[in-house]
């Protein structure tokens, strides 16, 4: 059952993110509600304060002021206050919380699997993302979500909805985008090393768009084509945007002189750029030689999954006997249930027995 | 020239004439020192095998010092790496280790012990007319404990760390985690077992070691108030070291416990972990709320309004604090209806410290209010608890707490309550107890000067976080978005004054522990047993039981109030060394 | 209580060597005493409590699981290691009657027999131990399971109900362990005649102990052993 | 006040009692009920009368002070919380209105 919500039209606050879904304006409209109460007590805690504090100052030394009884009147009555105001908060927000985390029957489902540390996205139609969520204005969301490693949390501000995704299990959020544009996206579980990494965006698009979009994106300018090359083959695993990855920074790259490891400088033209897309070793920039050297150390054939080839933390020393590779050989799951129509065996589960979720999928 | 003036040499000490010297003249105690319980031995040995609670609360005095600046030097590295929104200052992975290992120390190391086991030890049985805690030497078993806990801890610091926050979220810490995951748990473990015991003790000596007349509604406050964090001590930390022992089971063996992948639930572990952890919050703010109770009677003179209203929602706290933990777990994947419940009982447990925050102001009312160090502690402690209770109601609302869970709003809120609560109630009892403690007095102008810096570089640091936080900046992000740079820039800044505020004192307690002027027994003065006695007091802190036929908090004229102890003139004796006999 | 209401003369009061200096009086020591044990044992329930309700939740999702895992334990060592824990329980009750009564000699004897059955309580559980090994149900070591599979049993949770089992065990093992240390140093010094009708606060603390650890394992024979003995038949 | 010292005969017919109620609760563990809760059931209650016996008489708590009545209720009182609480979130996710959850 969906609790109807009274559409709520507040103007977007100071220091508040944007409102872009259909909730956030009830969300918002509690914050300041919890705001109001916060103001009023605090500043008739602190005026008081003040006011007593110079009214009554210590006039002399020995001064000895009379002791004052008690109130149970004053007592009873800021103990039923406070409550009384309570409760109002309680069930505004547990309203809320009930729409929140009802999604709608109607509701366009979206498979969501968490990773260390990125964000995989599989709309029914089939398409994938990575670290991008493509959505159409005005429809109704549901996320359908699990993880293949640890805990990770999904939360997008704008739209003000969050919840964990949990190993073993489904989890769900939904939600209404009210405009367009491009919103964060953040794990807001600490889930290791790269966890502030893993972070992306939620692109809504007008229907019109969202359907070419959906249907190859044909209409898109070139440099957000090349972009999702980019994201979807995994160059922006190592290429981060704002830290310093595995490979070179990329931004402020184009046309500036680089470095090389071999003492040589080149200026970074299309030429370059090419050259090093199709054979990276080419001419290598300096300090990014230790990928290429791990891969020389790996001509040697080994065993071993590679299925999963996310890398253990930097300084890997195992301390407990754990070996890294042993728990990670074993990724968790299927991205969705509804997965084999989809794709066929690609995300099979990988042990069935273990990794069935406690709650039974979605029918 | 007077005797006083001659300098001795301390091989060949001549005992000066006592007739020269004014009775109780700063002079005259340098030469002829009460015995207390500082001077009453020597020897590191007379230290580390003590018995006496008060030299056992100055042992944890120094250790949770130690743990706390190595706590805030942690801080520090925090907030230089959030200067910018690249992880540009250390690498993500050390980053992880910085805040992680700043809650571990913060939170088991220093806000845990701290008022418990430093002003509780101190002054639970001073302010309760007994001699020593009820089990002296399970009270010097516990330092011993917590040392070996620290000395796990820190071992494992110096090994390459631990990254999995201070929460231990499984199956990151149990499967996924490559650092000391095991050795800082263990160490966590031991030192929950210093807490138990400490615990234990506090709730059979307030129970079984009243003097005469000390009725329980006759106890100070911060008496009713350990004793509640006491019962969280004994209820709430068995359970976190069963939990930490699966944890290391998990890990180690692999029992499957938590591990999805071997049918356990990740989920489990959040409900046994907060099981502890929310009241442990309880636990570090509670003692505070004692403090404060006392500091605002004394700088006020007045009796605490509605005492056992005060009295017994410190008793409710302690409860209720047990009923709340799943507020934590509100996006965790918990039953919407359990979820339900928790909130309502957190919003519940609000009303009993709003109920404290009413009548301590109330307790200002015609009062006679001086702004000594302790009180501007304590009032800073009740503006700043107020704001961190009343951001705390954000949380507890279901549908708010969605949105600002795991974000810096969390951040904000618990360290308005653990710093602006605890660490300024702790701040403020050291001040208010400092001439009890050492016998000394601080230098009281830079005691003000220095509260007003923290209490400036703490809103700085933390009230801009509230606002990130609502924007929907993350937690534990070593890298952030552009748009949260100006609010961390601030707390940054703020971060700054705050630790050169938390330096000042750090100075001038070390330097009046030589050169401050002497305390009288009762400098404030207070109504408390403990400023009856000697100021440091004897070993056996009263001369001879006291019997108590006055209510708490019920200020008279100095003169009354008469002190329980052999007077100075009749118990000095000669500095050991500078005596002929 | 507080020390306003305890009375003593001062005869009685001097009359205890026993007396810690920071006691008023004997009374007040034992009072303290026996609280500080119960503080004691209830941080003790806590400590149990933690595997307790990891043991119940787990129990109610997999029930067919965990009574499939307990049809492989051996009932006949559990109800006969219960039966030997209520012995001691009865013959520590005894010691601590003889120690307040003042019996030296009936207090060692029952003391020892204590310790005998504590120690008999171990061995069986050892030889249990060791039967769980060569049945392949050690999950750290060598599990294998081939026992029965009521419907909805599942393998993973039937070595978690044999985790649940060991570490439950043997933390109780761990605790008798530290009991039979505990009696040793009773018996050793009822054997030199430290307890008195006055003072004998160890011994009956030692009891208090002893007891908390019988209660536990009061529980954990029905909730591990019975949970599937009527599969067995 | 003074300690209270339990009879012997108190303990040998609280002893015979345990006694009893483990062997009642060993047989009737061997039979099949129709509902599995049944056996649950009994098991639990025989051993919380057991544990009731031993806390009131061997360790004297029926003797002792109101303050040792509260301390032990406490303890108990705790775990139960603990269980309870926890329990209500595993048992109503059952009935959750989240999809999928059943």
């Amino acid at each position: 059952m969906q609790i109807p919500l009274p559409k709520i039209d507040l103007p977007r606050l100071p220091f508040t993110p944007e409102q872009a879904s259909t909730i956030a304006g009830h969300v918002d409209a509690l914050y300041l509600y919890l705001i109001l109460i916060t103001l009023f007590f605090s500043i008739l805690v602190v005026v008081l304060i003040f006011y007593f504090a110079v009214r009554y100052r210590r006039r002399t030394p020995d001064e000895i002021p009379p002791p004052v009884e008690g109130s149970l009147v004053l007592e009873t009555v800021w103990t039923i206050t406070p409550l009384l105001i309570a409760m109002t908060i309680f069930v505004w927000g547990a309203s809320l919380y009930f729409a929140l985390y009802r999604p709608p029957t109607d509701a366009t489902e979206i498979f969501v699997v968490g990773k260390q540390w990125m964000w995989k996205f599989q709309h029914t139609e089939g398409l994938r993302e990575i670290n991008e969520l493509h959505v159409p204005v005005g429809a109704k969301i549901k996320l359908t979500m699990t993880t293949e490693d640890v805990i990770h949390a999904l939360a997008v501000p704008a739209f003000r909805i969050r919840a964990d995704v949990v190993p073993g299990r489904y989890t769900y959020l939904w939600f209404e985008a009210t405009k367009t544009g491009r919103f964060h996206l953040f794990c807001t579980e600490y889930c290791g090393t790269n966890h502030s990494g893993m972070n992306g965006w939620v692109v809504v698009q007008d229907p019109a768009e969202y359907q070419a979009w959906l249907s190859g994106g044909a209409s898109e300018s070139p440099a957000a084509q090349g972009e999702k090359l980019f994201q979807s083959l995994g160059c922006a695993s190592c290429h981060k945007m704002d830290v310093q990855g595995r490979g070179p920074m990329l931004i402020g790259l184009y046309g500036k002189p680089q470095k090389l490891d071999n003492g040589q400088e080149v200026i970074a033209d299309d030429a370059y750029i090419r050259e090093s897309i199709l054979d990276p070793q080419a001419k290598r920039v300096l300090g990014f030689g230790s990928v290429i050297a791990y891969i020389h150390s790996l001509a040697a054939p080994q065993g071993g999954g590679t299925a999963n080839t996310a890398a253990p933390a930097s300084g890997s020393t195992t301390t407990s006997g754990i070996a890294p590779d042993t728990q990670r050989s074993n990724p968790v799951g299927p991205t969705s249930p509804r997965t084999q129509r989809n794709t066929g065996g690609a995300m099979q589960p990988a042990n069935a027995n273990a990794n069935t979720p406690r709650g039974t999928p979605p029918p | 020239m007077s005797a006083a003036d001659t300098p001795i040499d301390p091989l060949n000490p001549v005992m000066p004439d006592p007739s020269a010297l004014p009775a109780d003249s700063p002079e005259w105690r340098v030469k002829f020192p009460h015995v207390n319980y500082i001077n009453a031995h020597y020897g590191i040995k007379s230290w580390l095998l003590t018995k006496d609670h008060k030299r056992i609360a100055l042992l944890y005095l120094a250790s949770v010092t130690v743990f706390f600046a190595l706590g805030g030097a942690y801080a520090i590295a925090i907030r230089l790496e959030l200067l910018t929104p690249p992880g540009d200052f250390v690498q993500a992975h050390t980053y992880n280790k910085l805040f992680t290992q700043h809650g571990i120390i913060m939170i088991f190391f220093f806000l845990i012990p701290s008022i418990p086991a430093v002003l509780g030890n101190f002054l639970v049985p001073l302010m309760i007319g007994a001699k020593d805690l009820a089990f002296p030497r399970i009270n010097l078993l516990s330092w011993y404990i917590y040392i070996a806990g620290a000395l796990f801890t820190i071992w494992a610091l110096l090994n390459g760390g631990i990254d999995t926050g201070w929460t231990f979220y499984v199956p990151y810490s149990t499967s996924f985690s490559n650092t000391y995951v095991v050795v800082a748990g263990l160490g966590i473990f031991i030192t929950g077992f210093s807490s138990i015991l400490t615990g234990l003790n506090f709730i059979v000596t307030i129970h079984t070691m009243r003097a005469p007349g000390m009725t329980w509604f006759r106890l100070p406050l911060f008496i009713w108030s350990t004793y509640a964090t006491s019962l969280i001590m004994v209820l709430g930390t068995p359970v976190i070291a069963i939990t930490i022992l699966l944890v290391a089971l998990e890990r180690l063996a692999h029992i499957g416990i938590f591990d999805p992948r071997l049918g356990g639930d990740p989920v489990l572990f959040q409900h046994m972990f907060w099981f502890y952890s929310h009241p442990a919050v309880y636990i570090m703010v509670l003692p505070s709320m004692g403090v404060v109770s006392e500091i605002v009677a004394t700088f006020s003179r007045k009796n605490i309004f509605g005492y056992s209203f005060v009295a017994f929602s410190s008793l409710a706290i302690a409860i209720f604090g047990f009923l709340v933990w799943g507020h934590h777990m509100f996006t965790s994947s918990q039953s919407v209806y359990a979820s339900m419940i928790f909130s309502f009982v957190s919003f519940a447990v609000a009303i009993p410290s709003a109920v404290k925050v009413f009548n301590w102001t109330a307790t200002l009312y015609k009062g006679s209010i001086s702004y000594d160090t302790p009180m501007l502690y304590a009032l800073g402690f009740i503006g700043l608890f107020t704001m961190g209770g009343l951001t705390g109601l954000f949380l507890a609302a279901l549908g708010m707490d969605v949105h600002l869970t795991d974000t810096y709003f969390i951040v904000a809120h618990f360290h308005y309550i653990m710093v602006g609560g605890a660490l300024m109630g702790y701040m403020g009892g050291l001040h208010y107890w400092w001439p009890k403690i050492t016998g000394r007095l601080y230098p009281e102008g830079w005691g003000r000067f220095s509260a007003l810096v923290i209490f400036v570089g703490f809103n700085l640091t933390f009230f801009p976080l509230f606002l990130a936080g609502y924007m929907g900046m993350p937690r534990r992000y070593h890298a952030y978005a552009e748009e949260f740079q100006v609010l961390n820039v601030m707390s940054t800044a703020g971060a700054s004054i705050l630790g050169f505020g938390l330096l000042i004192p750090g100075i001038y307690f070390l330097w009046s522990m030589r050169y401050g002027k002497f305390a009288a027994p009762n400098p404030w003065p207070a109504t408390g047993l403990e400023w009856r006695t000697l100021s440091p007091p004897p070993t056996e802190n009263f001369a001879s039981t006291p019997i108590v036929t006055w209510e708490a908090y019920e200020f008279r004229p100095i003169e009354e109030m008469e002190v329980i102890g052999p007077a100075p003139e009749q118990s000095s004796r000669p500095v050991p060394g500078l005596t002929t006999t | 209580m507080s020390a306003a209401d305890i009375h003593l003369t001062d005869a009685e009061q001097h009359a205890a060597t026993a007396l810690q200096h920071h006691f008023d009086n004997m009374e007040q020591q034992r009072v303290a005493g026996t609280l500080g044990m119960w503080v004691f044992l209830i941080t003790e329930i806590m400590f149990f409590g933690g595997l307790f309700t990891a043991y119940v939740l787990y129990r109610t999702l997999n029930a067919a699981s965990f009574a499939a895992g307990s049809s492989g334990l051996n009932v006949k060592m559990g109800a006969a290691n219960t039966v030997v824990l209520i012995c001691s329980s009865l013959t520590m009750a005894l010691a601590v009657f003889y120690a307040q009564t003042g019996s030296r000699r009936m207090q060692i004897i029952f003391l020892l027999v204590t310790w005998a059955l504590g120690a008999t309580f171990l061995v069986v559980k050892g030889f249990e131990y060791a039967e769980k090994f060569r049945d392949n149900h050690v999950p750290w070591l060598n599990f294998q399971w081939e026992g029965k599979m009521p419907p909805g049993a599942s393998v993973p949770s039937i070595r978690m109900f044999y985790w649940i089992y060991f570490v439950m065990t043997g933390l109780h093992a761990f605790h008798m362990i530290i009991g039979l240390g505990m009696l040793g140093f009773l018996i050793y010094f009822a054997w030199r005649g430290r307890y008195t009708p006055e003072y004998h606060a160890p011994v009956e603390l030692g009891g208090l102990y002893w007891h908390f650890v019988d209660i536990v394992w009061i529980f954990l024979f029905p909730l591990l052993y019975l949970l599937g003995a009527n599969l067995t038949h | 006040m003074a300690e209270h010292i339990v009879s012997r005969k108190v303990y040998f017919v609280i002893f015979g009692a345990l006694i009893f109620m483990t062997v009642v609760t060993y047989f009737a563990a061997q039979i099949h009920f129709q509902r599995e809760a049944i056996n649950t059931i009994i098991a639990l209650a025989i051993a919380v009368t057991k544990a009731t016996l031993v806390i009131l008489y061997f360790m004297h708590v029926r003797y002792s002070p109101r303050l040792t009545w509260v301390v032990v209720t406490a303890g108990f009182f705790w775990l139960a919380i603990m269980i309870v609480l926890t329990l209500s979130d595993y048992l109503t996710r059952t009935q959750s209105a989240m999809p999928g959850i059943k």
